[in-house]
């Protein structure tokens, strides 16, 4: 418990690292399931065009596609990891985004992994009460100790994996002895309260909630 | 070359499907020679491998879906067996069968005029054209029409992928007689034909996967993409959109065929047992030598014709799919009685496509009439459209089932509706209404307060118009 | 007698049902200050005790029925348990609350009426009539308002029968709270109260046994009864035509109920388990003091209103069921509309009932709009008709049931259709799209050139406006 | 056998005494479920009212309710046989009858009767291919020889029931020395012999079919 909780602390702090107010909007918009264009992103922040563009040269790991943003966190370009959302099938760069997405994005959602070396599939289903129907039953999550923060994703997120059974993540372990793999409940618990922290430094940090709810297409 | 001499026929049909059909009727109750040339299987797309056996075994496949979906309902309590796929295939088989003879097949006895089997091509030249008959028996003969109809429909047209050709793909006509469901399944394509074959295929217990190249139903309004995204992931279907499919393969060891796709600029391996290709329907011309009777052709192989049906050749006819006009069999219909009275009559007949509807048998169906959204912008219609979650529709409270909406987009100067869009179950029986009001030029006014029964799912159309000046959340039931 | 004063109130409106909410609104919306005075559970017959809980049972009950009944899918097999009744009841309970707490409820705060529970009767005079309210906690307090409303609704009625009251027999609302599945069950009636719970409890398990006066639904088609009739057989329902139930009696040894009835003046016993009075509903009007202030009562308790919805007292209006005119809550909600216009506004607007759709939800479902064959040629129209059987709808023959029919009655001068009656699946839906066509006073040739998609069931309206000119047997699939 | 071909042949030749060209209209009309009145009935034979009054007077045992015709036969007036046909709800006189009727009309139908005695219901089904779903499968039917046939129903019809087994016939053939008992699917062949006896020299008499297939209802 000493290792994940210095683990979820470090992350919590990591993850306000970034522009949390211009993150936020931006995975509620790529959760629709479509690249998000610049306009788009900075109507949805109240910022410029310009302001958007500037905080974004901040995020190194951002994908784009012919202009656009297809991912960031969660995205729309193929992972190991697969979170479906609203029937969206979208993916996430670190096997516990999967798990604190959907309490950001306040919704239920259905994941699915692969684990590494024998690409055996790991299912979750997350509920407004948790993690339900976790498949096999067995299944744990890898967590490392991020150190350089500045590219999240070669830091932290490609050490973290799904793997069906703690002896199956025994080669993991063994080759990251810093490294620990917990039950997916566990690491559920890790992902809402990283997202939580997330969502309440933000609502601190602005006067208004930050993720707004889907929105009706507009009309006409 | 041979001399002009006087015609054989007043019309020789080639093809046996819906447009066909239709002109072929017409043509003889007008008291005209006419003559039918098939090469294949009398009835066409529509009857023998498209809408009637896909609605068959999509009524079949929804019985067994109710049985495993009662759960909604407490107190009910069902269950399913697995398919027996022989058997459900043999019951469609006879099903159509029965068909093709009633509407089809027995009718030309009845009506009276000439079919041949076999395959037509046009000989002679544009003023003077001749359809030669090859027979299965290797016969020829020569027919001479006063006019002819091209009604030769269209085929399961595959983009070009590379090592597609070597696997064993599926289009809906062999998936559709399939002996043993397949236990996983990859459905290449995102339009009405790709949706309905991947509900049915995962209704019958595969488990299945929908490669889209941008979004479910493209051409229809977003938000009917959106629900029946959500009811695919219900039932278990993973919908991969903005998916670019770049080769397919089949693993020697498992059989699997194995489909790469580029997703959003990322590459990711898709695997199933069989892999359908819905990927659109392309007019069947080739063989028929339009050409040397100054008929032109479209770059996808369509007859180019006006809005008379005629093509460059004002003797030479197309009607249904073979026009690239919408692929819906009541549109061939439409084109064989309207082309036998240009062509006879002189009617001068246009085709109005205006309030088209526009139906897709999944369920809950999607079904359209008039413009979406984006079309009545493009078209210089100044706006305005509502979209009613289907929450608001008593019929789906009580059959606990909500996924879905009605959008209504009507003209904003004079509140004329000119579109209606519905994600629903009778999505199709609204789509049916929506000609009407269209048709009538109603408003969203007049929808508002005509009556409508209460807990029918049509009701959602009136309470869609009332949205326009009144708050729904507000609206007790039936108060206007 | 009390001096006249000023009002209290604008409007006050006597019950809470869905011709009073619809008033309450509108008036609400007008500025106008309102009282709703509701004795009982909020929400009236429609929410509480009819439509919505009745078509949620039969929504249940169907769900029960396709998994009994694919055996008519070749390879599809499914099954049902036995109903659980108490989980199933309690899911309409839950069902029924929530959409009595959304659509009225939780409204009453939102729009800001004043409601006070409690009897309400009329006190004063007619021309100044005041309204004393009874509260729970035995309160009383008089309200003078500037209009009042009546709007009570109405309750089963049972006619009167030897030993009848002595009996504990059933009404639909007790019946839908059972906590068992009878074994059997009479239904005595043969609206559409009673066609909906004969089938609801045959398909719930219940041996049912319909006796009936004349014949189904005697108000609309005869095809219809017959269709009906057919359904119910094959669904094991016994009806009994031209019965007159004579006496009623309990057994004491077993508990059963034992009917005797005349048929066709031979005598006949019927014993069950339960016995179900469905032989329709009057108004609610005792116990208001209506004399008192000058408004007519008519012989079924119904008040007597003018088409604008006035009574003879011209400052006390009614709406809904009891005014004894059709009994569908958006009869009820238009009421409540337009009797506000009209007190507030003079609108002077009129109840029109020309094209009121009428739906029975059995399934399938029975549903008319506009005249039948017989109240065509009633009103001096010269009229032509012709009856549908599903057989040649393409989407009844996919569904592998082909019980039902579509009927269209026209005028025989000018071709505009006056009358559509079906017995279908999404027969609702149907009656739905008829509204449209018989305000656009569309004609059968209209009707049958329209755009219609294919495989619809609303497809039937346009084969069966086809069938005026045309053989339908000899019709191809879409040739028009 | 010799006892049943006996009463079989008697049946026959007395059916036919009968007028048949009259008595399979009636029959038809009859299984719609509604009363026949005479002009109706005049009109579905192609004779005067008159013509049909006159005739009518020879089938004493005819029920009528205000002045329509009811049952001779078939009936709308409750008897211990019922028989469903197309959902009406009609009975008969004679437990034979419901085997004969339906090759009459042409149609599959429902049987329900009760044993004499003990009320206990038999049920039979009667499709195209014969009587299916003999409920329970020990039924039998009594039959007699019919001596004078002037009253079929009080002659003959009175006497001839279904039983639910054959010992719950034993006191009727007691009582009945003279009648006899079958299985209800050797009832059934009877029934239809009779039946098609009866058309065969009804077609004879006739150039045209007697019994019309039932009609459309017709229109305004």
């Amino acid at each position: 418990m000493n290792q994940k909780n210095t683990v979820a602390r470090q992350l919590s702090a990591s993850g306000l690292d970034q522009d949390a107010s211009l993150w936020l909007p931006l995975l509620t918009l790529l959760a629709h399931g479509d690249p998000v264009d610049i306009p788009a992103l900075a109507a949805a922040t109240g910022r410029s065009v310009q302001e958007v563009r500037l905080a974004l040269v901040a995020m190194p790991d951002i994908e784009y596609e012919d202009g656009r943003i297809v991912g960031w966190g969660l995205t729309l370009r193929p992972t190991a990891h697969r979170l479906e959302v609203h029937g969206e099938q979208l993916y996430t760069w670190c096997a516990l985004d999967t798990l604190i997405f959907p309490t950001l994005l306040g919704t239920s959602a259905r994941i699915e992994s692969a684990t590494p070396g024998t690409g055996v599939p790991v299912r979750v289903s997350v509920g407004p009460d948790g993690a339900t129907a976790v498949s096999p039953a067995t299944a744990v999550v890898s967590l490392v100790n991020p150190k350089d923060m500045t590219s999240v994703r070669s830091a932290f997120c490609n050490q973290v994996h799904y793997f069906d059974s703690p002896e199956s993540a025994q080669p993991w372990l063994e080759a990251h002895p810093e490294g620990e793999v917990v039950p997916v409940a566990d690491a559920y618990a890790l992902g809402v309260g990283l997202a939580q922290t997330m969502l309440t430094a933000e609502a601190t940090a602005r006067a208004q909630p930050a993720v707004a709810p889907p929105q009706q297409a507009g009309c006409c | 070359m041979p001399e002009p001499t006087a015609s054989d026929y007043d019309l020789a049909v080639i093809g046996s499907g819906g447009g066909a059909f239709a002109a072929a009727i017409r043509a003889t109750n007008l008291g005209k020679r006419v003559l039918m040339v098939e090469r294949s299987t009398i009835g066409g797309t529509c009857v023998n491998t498209g809408c009637v056996p896909s609605k068959a075994l999509l009524a079949a496949a929804q019985a067994r879906h109710v049985a495993l979906d009662s759960g909604r309902f407490p107190g009910i309590s069902t269950a399913a067996d697995p398919v027996d796929m022989r058997a459900l295939i043999e019951g469609k088989r006879s099903l159509v069968e029965g068909l093709r003879a009633d509407k089809y097949v027995d009718l030309i006895g009845e009506y009276g005029w000439d079919l041949r089997q076999g395959t037509a091509a046009f000989v002679g030249t544009a003023a003077d054209p001749v359809l030669e008959i090859s027979g299965q028996d290797a016969s020829r003969s020569s027919v001479r029409a006063a006019h002819y109809l091209v009604a030769t429909g269209s085929r399961p047209w595959a983009p070009p992928v590379e090592g597609l050709e070597a696997v064993d793909y599926l289009t809906s006509t062999t998936a559709m007689e399939l002996d043993a469901v397949p236990e996983s399944l990859i459905v290449f394509g995102g339009g009405y034909v790709a949706l309905e074959q991947a509900q049915l295929f995962a209704r019958l217990g595969s488990k299945v996967t929908l490669l889209v190249r941008s979004r479910l139903a493209s051409h229809e309004e977003p938000e009917a993409s959106r629900a029946l995204s959500g009811v695919f992931a219900d039932e278990g279907i993973r919908v991969v959109r903005r998916a670019t499919v770049t080769s397919v393969r089949t693993e020697a060891q498992s059989g699997d065929v194995i489909a790469t796709a580029t997703v959003s600029g990322g590459n990711e391996e898709f695997r199933a047992t069989k892999f359908l290709v819905a990927t659109g329907r392309r007019p069947v011309t080739t063989g028929l030598n339009l050409e040397a009777v100054g008929v032109q052709v479209g770059d996808r192989g369509e007859v180019v014709v006006d809005n008379r049906l005629a093509s460059s050749n004002p003797r030479i006819w197309a009607a249904g799919d073979v026009t690239g006009h919408p692929q819906f069999v009541y549109v061939a219909g439409a084109h064989g009685s309207i082309m036998v009275d240009n062509a006879f009559n002189d009617a001068g007949r246009e085709v109005d496509y205006r309030h088209l509807p526009r139906v897709t048998f999944t369920s809950p169906a999607m079904a359209a009439v008039g413009m979406t959204d984006e079309e009545a912008n493009a078209a210089g219609i100044r706006c305005v459209c509502r979209v009613l979650p289907l929450d608001y529709v008593p019929r789906a409270l009580v059959n606990r089932d909500t996924r879905g909406f009605i959008k209504i987009v009507a003209d904003a100067t004079t509140g004329r509706i000119v579109g209606i869009t519905a994600v629903a179950q009778e999505a199709g029986d609204l789509a049916a209404a929506g000609v009407y009001i269209l048709e009538a030029h109603m408003t969203v006014d007049q929808v508002a307060n005509m009556w409508c029964p209460y807990l029918t799912m049509a009701e959602g159309i009136k309470i869609a118009a009332q949205s326009f000046r009144t708050d729904v959340s507000k609206l007790s039931c039936c108060a206007t």
